[in-house]
């Protein structure tokens, strides 16, 4: 499924000839076998705006959810390892950024520049979604760090950071990897929500600047379901998807889950 | 138990501390001075914008150096004073967000609640039920990855327009003034049905995977063997299994707070429904300092409430952190 | 005759095809018998201990019969055997440390278990006493959460009530593995003393250390790769073993009272079989110093003393 | 889990009950309006008029003249006559019978008071007036002679429909604070409309049953309800006027085009433009910065812009170009033909080639751009707020068409606060901006906006461009100082205002903005029109007009049998 969107973000601005926000054709066109997701208001090609409104998607999962992933490991393996002051502290700062609600700090933030960039989207998201991923691969690294292969290498005077990363990570690689998907996922369903009430990036087009157009033109009471269905289902296909294939993972790595 | 109270109401201050700062911070950082927004609706003289233009930076409290302005921040929010909104000048911060609440209260309290008892319900009644997890959980999944304002679209397309059963806007109809009789609480509850329902069954979603879930791995736990062992039947088994399961589930309630209200947000924008979300919207897009910091401020104080609220309730059902020797929860 | 064997072979299923974790187990433990179940770990001893009480997917019931007091055991009927859990055939896991409900209070707990099993709490509850006064815990263990007593003490309440309805048999896996030393023996004493007092009938005690068996066990199990190898009383076992890997096994015990390291032996050279598809004839055959053509064949466990049966070809040879 | 919602549901209405128990409004009584609030009604101050909920201005408080821009005609309102007696006086008669809404009279000491809040006050917005104004005499209780050292006659003219009289006996009282600040709820004033309630997303007006005009002149306002809705989002309003729930719609509604077609709506006209032209939206290019520094340049992206295809497609014809001048079509009468005739620009990409070429701009590198006189890159942007979408998709056309003559022009949407904060504070390239050109009684009002001086570093309302010409302020005040009945005089002027805007080109006038106004027929009929059968006003909530003519629309209203 992923995949699926992930080719058709690659391929798909080959399927079309025209340009995101060219007017093309004839206003508010219903599907049909030239514009194959209608067109809108000012006649653009919808299909074009979807497939390339798909890679922004894709680059704010992987750009944000890749740095909140990273720290989140970061802050977990060292609270997780370190333990005692260290961990007591990043703890409380992890609570911390947990307990506000980041997304009307998002909100603010994306409001300070006026001008932005899917970039800057993702990277704001990555800082303020890693907090749970940190708490959850702090728990990890806890019940590692006394396993006995963790005591071996320390006794044999391994410096810490080389035991997290040579003895630890590769041993939570499967859980790394889960928590890197869901924020992933994450990543894309923020970036949707602030494009569409208009804070996500000023130029370019995404889904969520799609679903924002659509609403802001009276999509809905023109009737023009083509341009506001396509872009939320890719997004929730996509995250589904995305889930779905955690859950897969999640079985195969702790067989407990296993359906019998 | 002490200890453990001593410590979560000291992060939480502490939490409060930095939330409050940084509330105070961002709207200065931001672009545009808001009495030059205010002026600008107003079409003035050259003479007369600049001699109101000092005049209302004094008024607002803008002349003075940062440091004392952050000063007077607290000062004034200890006196439960948020200052003047400069979009909807001349109203007090405080009491346009206190019209606001109840909406909020009104749409977020039972979405979320509801959700959660009915999510935990049938995540439970779910795992381990071949069909069902096979059929309904796939579809819980994608719930969960639904934007919500996609959802809320939709709801309002499909019920508002094409089935033309539900009004899509405002939180009570636009023919009547707030009142006590059936009608209006009808007309309220109509109102108030799409937002509830598309936040409800995003988090629904959520809630049901994980308790799903958690279940299956309580039921995998020990104490269900030794049950088993014993010829526990499965009822009872299960509920254990449930007690069990519905802790993290509490913890999480507490950690998807933050995204809940994102939701909420946009829910409210999409039906335009005139709660704290709406507002925050509203007050970014006009510049305006102070409305900004106190909407903030007041999700700030409700998620910590919120959170106090849950840490109690966790301890109440759970003895392991009762008898002391809890680490952290949410 | 308290329980009768008959040739049961359970498998677990996984992805890649059954695992023959026991394979054909006959044998019977006679009212009031302590039997020691030993070997390495992986041998098959957890399995028999779950086939006997809970067999539940991934383990499969192949094939062979259950006997209790006489009563057939539908050990492969998770529903049927609830009407003989706890009342006629009880465990006291190896996980007992965290057997119970980490969120009810022990005696809650215990009235729910029985309110579910339709006895009434309050008859029992004289009983209960005595029994915890018995294993030194004081009667207010039943208003406290698990988390608030000691492993040993979980241990022993655990023993108590899994042992509260008088079952006919009752199987203790590894229980002591998780105590030290002194701790041991007061369990090990306490089992005894519960088969004197004939709360339980017969006990089936499943450990890696032997020298505890020696302390307690009429009689003594061997079991290597799924199979059976050997069973006598302890006196035969640990002085004349006849299997060559009870041999080795005692062999390896540096002397008796010490507890050996548990995963690997350092007396046998090479590991146990696998058991997905386990070699054809003895299983231990690739590891055996006596081994020979013969035992590419499965050899039978058979009695070739009064109560003391081998599965060994060359065993057999001797008393031709 | 019901029984949960049920009880919420009565503490809720507890709560937003509020103060006030209201009750459900009849249909058939009540009108539906919004396009004017942009949030919830926070002020009924008319001393703060850009902060009042919609009708505070003119429903509630009222002007001693009405203007009607459509005849150009001034109606006597508050006021029976008003005249220039001499150079520098001007001498107002009070209507009598007048009586505010709490019972008192209302007399000349109302007017004198509210033209004295701003002498005394500084934060009263026409405080500067007092500049040239020196002195308000009670002759009598209906009579009042202004003395004046320099009258500004167009200036006068304007604030005499503008300027809302406040009653003396309640306002005497107050603070500097809460005249100037304060949110002045259940106001008491004169008008056709009493105060009722207001909600977070309404105000709600009520039939003043006791008003001046109806037994002076007769008029008597249809409704007895007037609720006015804030600006939701368009999705909003077009739902409602769809469903009909909604009356006046005066916001921008995408696609209504294709709705009158179908006849879901009415406009003021039938076919396109559709709308009355309310504003002139004008492209501002930063003057302190190269290259639009080069009136040449300017006039080359006068002709790059396909003002046509903005009509045609951004606003699908709801929306009419401009002439070169800007001047709105009321004020056609002052447009000076000859010059327009000599300087004036229209859409011709060669014709942009060309100025540029001949001033010396050249693409050398061949990227397609022309680069500057110094041979330095030219990178421009030209910026609106984001969401604004009409103008988002306007500016795009703009931009293509700069390009395709060479300019490098990109656009980009910063949010309002940030777009406010580049226009005012002058660090913008280019940018688009009406907010001063509204219609007025005199195109000075739109000349003082678009020659806005002195040139400061914070230009928070007008001449964007900075563009920093004596002669043409001159003109601007002395255009200010012609008497509003001198028709020769003002075009003497404004022809020769004209020729310099023409010439230098320091903002570029694009299009009409349209007076935003969709009716619906379902419950209240007699709307204006263009038609001859129909009233002739502007069907128009806005501040400001109101005064204009608004309020005699209401009186026209015919509800639906």
């Amino acid at each position: 499924m992923v995949l699926f969107f992930l080719v058709l973000t690659i391929v798909g601005p080959m399927f079309t000839d025209f340009v995101p926000d060219d007017y093309v054709g004839p206003r508010a066109q219903p599907p049909s076998s030239e514009y194959w997701f209608g067109t809108t208001t000012f006649g653009q090609d919808v299909f074009t705006q979807f497939v390339y409104g798909l890679y922004p998607a894709f680059l704010i999962g992987m750009i944000g959810g890749g740095l909140a992933t990273l720290i989140g490991m970061l802050i977990g393996f060292i609270a997780g390892y370190r333990g005692g002051m260290v961990d007591e502290f990043l703890n409380m700062v992890t609570n911390i950024v947990l307990v506000i609600p980041t997304f009307a700090l998002l909100l603010i933030i994306a409001a300070y520049l006026t001008v932005r960039g899917f970039l800057v989207e993702a990277i704001f998201i990555g800082f303020t979604a890693w907090p749970w991923a940190a708490r959850a691969i702090r728990a990890q690294t806890f019940s590692l760090r006394s396993r006995d292969f963790v005591d071996l290498a320390r006794i044999s005077g391994m410096s810490p950071l080389k035991i997290i990363f040579t003895e630890i990570a590769p041993n939570m690689m499967s859980y790394l990897v889960m928590v890197f998907i869901l924020q992933f996922g994450g990543a894309i369903l923020i970036a949707a929500t602030l494009d569409f009430i208009g804070l996500g990036p000023t130029t370019g087009i995404s889904l969520g600047l799609m679903m924002n157009n659509a609403v802001l033109w009276g999509a809905l009471h023109l009737g023009m379901w083509w341009w506001f269905i396509p872009p939320g289902a890719a997004i929730a296909a996509i995250v589904g998807a995305l889930y779905i294939t955690n859950v897969g993972l999640d079985e195969v790595f702790n067989p407990k889950l296993r359906e019998m | 138990m002490k200890r453990y109270f001593t410590r979560k109401i000291f992060i939480y201050i502490l939490t409060f501390f930095f939330a409050v700062t940084i509330d105070w911070l961002i709207p200065r950082f931001m672009p545009g001075n808001p009495v030059q927004n205010l002026l600008a609706r107003a079409s003035l003289r050259a003479e007369a914008a600049n001699v109101m233009y000092g005049y209302f930076t004094r008024a607002f409290g803008l002349d003075v150096p940062i440091w004392q302005q952050y000063l007077n921040f607290w000062n004034a929010l200890f006196h439960g004073d948020l200052g003047i909104s400069v979009y909807l000048f001349p109203q007090p911060v405080i009491k346009i967000i206190m019209r606001a609440v109840p909406y909020d209260i009104f749409l977020l309290l039972p979405a979320i609640l509801l959700s959660w008892i009915a999510g935990n319900k049938f995540g439970a009644f779910a795992a381990r039920t071949k069909w069902l997890d096979n059929t309904v959980l796939p579809f819980g999944y994608i719930l969960t990855a639904t934007p919500y304002m996609w959802l809320g679209i939709l709801l309002a397309w499909v019920f508002g327009l094409v089935l033309d059963i539900f009004p899509i806007s405002g939180a009570y109809s636009y023919a009547m003034a707030p009142h006590f009789s059936w009608i209006f609480i009808w007309s309220a509850l109509r109102h108030w049905f799409l937002p509830f329902a598309s936040l409800f069954l995003v988090m629904f979603g959520g809630w049901a995977i994980g308790m799903r879930n958690m279940i299956i791995y309580e039921l995998e736990a020990d104490y269900s063997h030794y049950l088993e062992a014993l010829g526990a039947p499965r009822k009872l088994v299960r509920k254990y299994a449930f007690r069990n399961a519905i802790l993290p589930q509490i913890t999480g309630l507490a950690l998807q707070l933050g995204v809940i209200v994102a939701g909420a947000l946009v829910t409210e924008i999409v039906f335009s429904y005139p709660g704290i979300g709406y507002l925050i919207l509203a007050a970014i897009q006009n510049q305006d300092y102070f409305l900004i910091q106190g909407c903030f401020l007041f999700i700030i104080v409700g998620v910590l409430l919120a959170n106090f609220a849950i840490d109690i309730i966790y301890v109440i059902v759970d003895p392991r952190t009762r008898i002391g020797m809890a680490g952290e929860t949410a | 005759m308290t329980l009768l064997v008959e040739n049961l072979k359970v498998y677990y299923q996984t992805l890649r095809g059954d695992v023959k974790a026991l394979d054909g187990a006959t044998f019977t433990v006679e009212d009031g018998e302590i039997m020691g179940l030993a070997g390495e770990s992986g041998c098959g001893k957890s399995t028999l201990n779950n086939s006997l009480i809970l067999l539940k997917p991934p383990m499969r019931f192949v094939g062979g019969r259950v006997e209790l007091d006489n009563e057939e055991l539908p050990v492969w009927d998770m529903k049927k055997m609830n009407n003989f859990r706890f009342k006629k055939i009880s465990t006291i896991p190896q996980y007992a440390m965290d057997a119970m409900n980490p969120t009810r209070k022990i005696g809650k707990m215990t009235s729910e278990l029985l309110g579910s099993r339709k006895i009434d709490f309050k008859n029992i509850l004289p009983e209960l006493k005595r029994r915890l006064d018995l294993v030194e815990l004081s009667y207010d263990v039943l208003n406290m959460y698990p988390i608030e007593l000691s492993g040993g003490m979980k241990q022993r309440m655990v023993m108590v009530l899994s042992t509260l309805l008088n079952p006919s048999l009752l199987i203790a896996d590894e229980i002591t593995s998780a105590l030290d030393v002194s701790t041991q023996k007061a369990v090990a004493k306490m089992l005894v003393e519960f088969r004197d007092r004939e709360f339980v009938k017969s006990l089936i005690v499943i450990t890696h250390d032997i020298s505890i068996l020696y302390q307690i066990a009429d009689s003594i199990m061997i079991m290597y790769a799924g199979k059976l190898a050997e069973k006598a009383s302890t006196e035969v076992i640990i002085n004349y073993p006849r299997h060559p890997y009870t041999k080795l096994l005692i062999s390896s015990l540096p002397d008796i009272g010490v507890k050996y390291s548990q995963k690997k032996l350092k007396g046998i050279p090479g590991k146990p079989p696998l058991l997905l598809d386990p070699p054809t004839g003895c299983r231990f055959r690739e590891r055996c110093p006596a081994a020979f053509e013969k035992c590419l064949n499965e050899p039978p466990f058979i009695e070739i003393e009064k109560d003391h049966f081998v599965a060994c070809w060359k065993e057999f040879k001797k008393n031709a | 889990m019901f029984k949960k919602i049920a009880l919420l549901v009565l503490l809720m209405v507890l709560l937003c009950a509020g103060i006030a128990f209201g009750q459900v409004y009849e249909r058939s009584e009540t009108i539906y309006t919004t396009g004017t609030m942009w949030g919830p009604p926070s002020s009924w101050n008319p001393i703060t008029p850009w902060a009042v909920a919609t009708g505070t201005r003119g429903l509630c408080y009222e002007s001693l003249f009405l203007y009607d821009p459509l005849t150009d005609e001034y109606t006597p309102w508050l006021a029976e006559s008003g005249e220039w007696v001499s150079s520098n006086v001007y001498e107002l008669k009070v209507r009598k019978g007048i009586r505010w809404s709490d019972g008192a009279m209302f007399t000349a000491d109302d007017v004198k008071f509210t033209f004295e809040l701003g002498k005394n006050y500084e934060g009263v917005f026409y405080s500067t007036m007092w500049k040239w104004l020196t002195d308000v005499e009670k002759v009598n209780d209906y009579t009042l002679k202004f003395h004046f050292s320099e009258p500004l006659y167009q200036e006068w003219g304007n604030v005499m429909y503008t300027m809302m009289m406040v009653p003396k006996h309640i306002w005497k009282d107050r603070t500097e604070e809460e005249i100037t600040a304060g949110a002045n709820e259940n106001p008491v004033g004169s008008g056709a409309y009493l105060y009722e309630s207001y909600g977070a997303d309404r105000m709600v007006w009520v039939r003043n049953d006791k008003w001046w005009a109806t037994d002076l002149l007769g008029l008597k306002p249809a409704p007895k309800r007037l609720v006015d809705l804030i600006n939701a989002s368009n999705n909003v309003s077009l739902g409602m006027v769809l469903k009909g729930e909604l009356d006046l719609s005066n916001n921008f509604l995408p696609g209504v085009a294709d709705l009158v077609n179908w006849g879901y709506v009415t406009t003021f006209y039938p076919e396109a433009p559709y709308m009355l032209s309310a504003n002139t939206a004008f492209l501002f290019m930063n003057l302190t910065k190269k290259p639009m520094d080069d009136p040449a340049f300017r006039r080359a992206v006068s002709f790059a812009i396909n003002v046509n295809q903005i009509v045609n497609i951004a606003y699908a014809n709801l929306v009419e170009a401009t002439d070169s001048t800007g001047l709105l079509p009321t004020w056609s009468k002052y447009v000076d033909q000859d010059v327009v005739e000599k300087l004036g620009f229209s859409y011709d990409p060669e014709q942009a080639k060309a100025i540029l070429a001949d001033a010396g701009y050249k693409d050398a590198d061949g990227d397609g751009f022309v680069e500057a006189l110094d041979g330095s890159k030219i990178e421009l942007s030209i910026i609106v707020p984001f969401g604004w979408t009409d103008w988002m998709e306007s500016i795009k056309i703009v931009a293509k068409g700069c390009q395709a003559v060479g300019i490098n022009l990109k656009t980009e949407y910063p949010d309002f606060g940030g777009y406010a904060a580049q226009l005012y504070g002058g660090t913008f390239d280019m940018a688009i901006n009406n907010f001063g050109s509204q219609v007025s009684n005199t195109p000075w009002t739109f000349y003082d906006w678009l020659f806005r001086n002195p040139i400061q570093d914070q230009m928070n309302n007008g001449n964007f461009s900075r563009y920093d010409n004596k002669k043409v302020f001159d003109l601007v005040v002395e255009l200010d100082k012609t008497p509003i009945d001198d028709l020769a005089g003002m075009q003497e002027v404004i022809s020769q205002i004209q020729e310099i805007q023409l010439t230098d080109t320091p903002a570029i006038p694009l299009w009409y903005n349209g007076l935003w106004s969709q009716v619906s027929s379902a419950a209240w009929t007699n709307w204006p029109s263009a038609a001859e059968d129909t009233p002739n006003y502007l069907p128009c909530t806005w501040n400001n007009y109101w005064e204009m003519g608004a309020v005699l629309m209401l009186c026209e209203l015919e509800p639906v049998k």
